[in-house]
């Protein structure tokens, strides 16, 4: 159909803390800072800007869009903040994507941020209020039992255990110690996490990505911007996103329909017509051990219930055919939200250009996907890239 | 590629303990946020009906499905909803939580019962059609995916019009 | 990539101050049925849709996820921008020119009558180093800015009063107003002082409302609509959002936002272009700073424009005919919204009482609020 | 038709409440710090020289927002008089309340900056104020300062 073609030129990141010094601005200009510099652009290049930012409920500020503005880059600029949750991350570079694909601009600032440590005593208090006020809040649910609950489902449906599903956390913790921004990178076994604190079963403390303060950013141009100013542009060849209903007891939560929407979107878009052999490098999304397995069935990168034997066969490996979270995700790298997301992209982007060091995957990768998920196992946020 | 020694210096890593004894400045806030939200005809209803010891839901004919918490329109069909139904107080855990924690991160004292939130599918509504509640009256290590169990509710003259009318759900059988 | 882009339906509920019969979702619903009847379509034709909130006025951690079900997005493509109205559309009308969609939907949202701590929630999007700590209400930010831009403009109370008695007595004949008052300008001028200048009838007081809006590229425009309403350009921009070295005369905001509409629709002279405003007039100077800042006319111009008549619903340049937020009320981030429905009522000539003659490019605009420094512009022609 | 029904008797109208239960600690951030740092020893304020844009920012950032050059390195002390760049006269407090005796809310123009302080002005009667009134800071005593805003008590017109 024609579509105005978008590459991701240039990527910045900042490291990932459980508490950082730095305010939600100054995070913000760090990355934002960092992405503008590696592709040698200016404020003066960026025709328009857009951010990605989870919920106010995190750094703390009623409309923390507009408070962000300046240390994303949006001074006086068409500057415009997208929202879906914990998805938000990888709807970044789709709303972006909008900005240069509609004609309107040539190059578009992508930023995503977040300051969890602000909240307290916790940031998981303030996912009391993400339920129905009416309906659920009075029982006091938290964002564990929403997990864990989706996490038996998945279990019970096919039979996984909690000891295939630790892999996870063990694959990404090792992967994120080649990331200069992780947070948690380690060498852990799987005892390690099945003996680590029980949160809420089946899910213990290792199964849990942190919380973490970090911020990410893009910028995207349009094709002849993009000739300019790089030789190895990353083009954003697929994207997708869906939203289920919030009536979140209404489904059966072992399968995420609204990540395989999204999905199709985007392999329709990019042309992908068998994934799992066409996609080289995925970073789904792995705020908890079983997500990324998940996602990876909704991704259609395997068939439903193969998830634990493609990881027990070391295909997710960062050596293996598809490798899954070479980044070390949001298990290893860390997990402020909307920044994890964005991460995931740059993670994909540095891989397809082959500048991820020691991180880097074999086997030439040409095309690679991130996504993300969010709301009340609700949204899908899928990209499709290809070098 | 990312330079780790450029990434370093973008954040400064605090820790609890720096931040509360001052070592860094800081400022404290507490919002306040406070709200009354409409119920509106759908859960204003279902309210009543919790306050009358039932549970009751409006069915889709286009679906099928008795939609429990009740709306005017089906979401997933794009149609106004049909008759209100009343689904029984008993149904079947679809999945199940043993939780350590609180709301707010807290754990959970010891001697004091874990919380076993679970998605019950309410017997009358429908295929995969539940409710956020709590089970009790069970040692958490002996609820099963599967189970039948009914709601326990307060006494009628405790009963405010709330999801709390219904205290919990016991396991019914085996 | 020149795709044309039109508003094929637009529904609403009307405002009112309360609206304790229906909650959020069913009074969201009904805006929705009313827009996909108006425009002719089934949710499953549109293709994607775009919703507006902030969280904190919803009363939610995470209020994205209460979008989708009573727009019939539910397992669609569904976003949130928690920006105003005009900025949502902004984002639709990228997403029609891409090529990726033919039809998209834009919901706007109020229950503000819901939220019980207004003045504590400004305060809370207020800088929590520099500015949050001393716990003042936020109104003093208004009666600031509202003094420097009379101070460097010459504008005067009595010209700011003016435009209170306009709108609320346009309001008076708009069904839809919540707000509607026939007052006179000495009623308005001994009003009780907030902050100083800025007086207790100087501030809109808030509504309950939904909009939605349906909008189609080109040939699907045509085909589905006898009278689309064509987003002939749109804009929107952020100031620096800080207190302390931001713009406080002049909303420099609204001048970049209108700059880009202007120049998407190919428009030189908004003055002789445009027929009619609908802009953001949350606090009463604020339809007068705006005016200016959109080239309406010269700074300090538009008191006079206002107390000569200009701007009433028989003037040369009607504006806020439909009543603006002072006669309609303050719909947060619906706000804008109201706007771009009462130009495209105004340019199907469905304004009832309050209809403009030989009226065919109107101008809506929108504001986020205290303490924002962002706008966004719409520009509609039939 | 939109709504099927409708409630229609007063009575059947019900609303349920609820609140945002959190609370936050903010850190001052790098340029927080040092700006808090300095009023706390010194009793003057610090800002941000950008020289390619020609502006001073106070309170300082570690960035300029107009060019995004680093400004870490060009804090500038800009001691504690200014201007009234704008103000007002605040009649009610926070919760709605009317106030006893107004407060009179003030950006002030810190001398030879683009920047400045939102604070109280007070030594003044609010119908003396005029944009352009020549102030200072008047800060609390340095033992009791803790690095906030509200280590500065107000400012006051200066001869």
């Amino acid at each position: 159909m024609g579509l105005r073609k978008v590459a991701i030129v240039g990527a910045g990141l900042t490291k990932f803390h459980r508490y950082a010094q730095e305010t939600p601005k100054e995070l913000a200009y760090e990355a934002t800072k960092m992405a503008l510099d590696s592709c040698e652009m200016t404020l003066d290049d960026i025709d328009s800007v857009c951010l990605g930012t989870a919920p106010d409920a995190f750094d703390g500020v009623h409309m923390k869009g507009e408070y962000l503005s300046d240390g994303a880059g949006g001074f006086r600029k068409p500057y415009m903040r997208h929202f879906v949750g914990g998805g938000t991350g990888v709807m970044s570079p789709i709303h972006g994507w909008f900005h240069v694909a509609s004609g309107m601009f040539d190059t578009c600032l992508v930023v995503a941020e977040e300051k969890m440590s602000s909240a307290f005593p916790h940031p998981a208090g303030a996912f009391l209020t993400i339920f129905d006020h009416t309906t659920e809040q009075p029982l006091y649910p938290t964002l564990i039992w929403i997990f864990a609950i989706e996490m038996h489902r998945f279990m019970h449906k096919y039979g996984y255990t909690k000891k295939d599903i630790a892999q996870v956390a063990v694959k990404n913790k090792a992967n994120a110690l080649f990331h200069p921004s992780a947070q948690l990178g380690a060498k852990i076994t799987v005892e390690d996490v099945l003996n680590s604190e029980v949160m809420a079963y089946p899910v213990n403390r290792m199964d849990i990505s942190p919380t973490s303060d970090g911020a990410a950013a893009i910028v995207l141009a349009s094709e002849e911007v993009a000739r300019r100013v790089t030789e190895k542009p990353i083009w954003i060849d697929g994207i997708g996103y869906c939203l289920d209903s919030a009536y979140w007891c209404n489904r059966d939560l072992y399968y995420p329909d609204y990540v395989e929407i999204a999905a199709r979107q985007a392999y329709d878009m990019a042309g992908i017509k068998e994934p799992s052999k066409e996609i080289h490098i995925a970073e789904p999304y792995d705020p908890f051990t079983y997500k990324e397995l998940h996602h990876i069935e909704g991704l259609m990168l395997c068939k439903r219930g193969e998830s634990v034997k493609m990881l027990l066969d070391g295909v997710t490996q960062r050596d293996g055919n598809l490798p899954c979270c070479p980044s070390g995700g949001a298990l290893g790298v860390g997990n402020p939200i909307a920044a994890t997301g964005l991460m995931k992209i740059i993670e994909i982007f540095l891989q397809l250009r082959e500048e991820a060091g020691e991180r880097q995957v074999p086997g030439q990768p040409t095309c690679g996907l991130a996504q993300a998920w969010g709301d009340l196992m609700q949204v899908g946020t899928v990209v499709v890239m290809r070098s | 590629m990312l330079d780790a020694d450029l990434i370093a210096k973008t954040a400064t890593k605090l820790s609890l303990k720096e931040i509360q004894e001052g070592k860094v400045l800081s400022v404290k806030d507490k919002p306040n946020l406070k709200y009354a939200w409409d119920n509106g005809v759908a859960i204003g209803r279902y309210l009543a009906e919790l306050k009358e010891g039932r549970i009751i839901g409006k069915k889709c004919h286009s679906c099928k499905r008795v939609l429990v918490p009740p709306r005017l329109f089906c979401e997933l069909c794009w149609r106004p909803t049909d008759e209100w139904t009343y689904v029984q107080d008993t149904g079947t855990i679809l999945t199940f939580v043993i939780s350590h924690v609180n709301w707010d991160a807290s754990r959970v004292k010891r001697g004091q019962r874990y919380h076993t939130p679970a998605v019950i599918e309410l017997d009358g509504a429908g295929k995969d059609q539940g409710i956020l509640h709590l089970i009790d009256e069970i040692d958490p290590k002996d609820i099963k995916i599967g189970q039948k169990v009914q709601a326990v509710w307060k006494k009628p003259e405790e009963r405010t019009g709330s999801i709390t009318d219904i205290k919990y759900f016991r396991v019914i059988k085996k | 990539m020149t795709r044309q882009v039109a508003v094929i339906g637009a529904g609403t509920t009307g405002f009112r101050a309360t609206t304790p019969d229906v909650s959020y979702r069913e009074m969201t619903y009904e805006a929705a049925k009313k827009a996909y009847l108006d425009a002719g379509v089934e949710p499953k034709e549109i293709g994607a849709f775009v919703a507006t909130s902030e969280d904190f006025v919803e009363g939610y951690s995470i209020a994205d996820e209460y979008a989708p079900d009573q727009l019939g997005a539910a397992l669609k493509s569904l976003y949130t921008v928690p920006g105003d109205f005009i900025q949502a559309m902004g984002s639709a009308v990228m997403m029609l020119k891409s090529g990726l969609y033919d039809i998209v939907a834009v919901q706007g949202l109020s229950k503000a009558s819901n939220m019980l701590t207004k003045a504590y929630l400004t305060e809370f999007a207020l800088d929590p180093i520099y500015n949050r700590p001393l716990k003042q209400h936020p109104d003093y930010i208004a009666g600031m800015e509202m003094n420097r831009y009379l101070f460097e403009t010459g504008t005067t109370r009595e010209e700011c009063a003016q435009v209170v008695v306009k709108n609320k007595r346009n309001a008076m004949f708009n069904p839809l107003a919540a707000h509607a008052c026939d007052l006179t300008l000495d009623y308005v001028l001994e009003a009780e002082m907030v902050a100083y200048p800025l007086s207790e009838l100087d501030i809109a007081p808030y509504s309950d409302g939904a909009v939605v809006i349906v909008l189609a590229a080109g040939e699907t425009a045509k085909a589905l609509s006898d009278k689309p309403v064509w987003v002939r350009g749109v804009g929107w921009c952020s100031d620096s959002p800080t207190l302390e070295t931001r713009d406080w005369g002049q909303a420099m905001y609204a001048s970049l936002a209108a700059e880009m509409a202007y120049k998407m629709a190919g428009i030189k002279s908004p003055r002789s272009e445009i027929n009619f405003v609908e802009l953001n007039d949350e606090f009463s100077y604020k339809e007068l700073q705006h005016l200016e800042a959109l080239r309406l006319c010269n700074p300090g111009e538009a008191g006079v424009l206002t107390m000569d008549g200009a701007t009433e619903i028989s003037g040369s340049l009607p504006v806020n005919a439909s009543g603006g937020c002072l006669g309609v009320g303050n719909l947060f981030e619906c706000t804008g919204g109201q706007k771009v429905l009462d130009v495209v009522l105004q340019l199907r000539g469905e304004a009832g009482r309050n209809q403009l003659k030989n009226v065919s490019t109107g101008l809506a605009m929108g504001w986020r609020g205290l303490p924002t420094t962002t706008g966004a512009v719409a520009i509609l022609s039939n | 038709m939109a709504l099927t029904e409708r409630l229609q008797e007063t009575t059947q109208v019900g609303y349920w409440t609820g609140a945002i239960p959190l609370e936050y600690v903010y850190t001052c951030g790098r340029a927080g710090e040092a700006y808090y740092r300095n009023l706390m020893n010194k009793g003057t304020f610090l800002g941000a020289r950008c020289e390619k844009c020609q502006i001073t920012y106070v309170p300082p950032r570690i960035y300029c927002e107009r060019c995004f050059d680093r400004l870490e390195k060009q804090y500038v002390d800009v001691g504690d008089t200014g201007s009234v760049h704008t103000f007002t006269v605040l009649y009610k407090h926070l919760d709605g309340t009317p106030r006893d005796k107004p407060a009179i809310m003030a950006l002030v123009r810190l001398d030879g900056t683009d920047g400045g302080v939102v604070h109280y002005l007070d030594g003044v009667k609010p119908e003396e104020v005029r944009i352009g009134l020549r102030v200072k800071a008047v800060l609390k005593a340095k033992k009791n300062r803790s690095g906030e805003i509200t280590d500065i008590r107000y400012f006051k017109p200066v001869a």
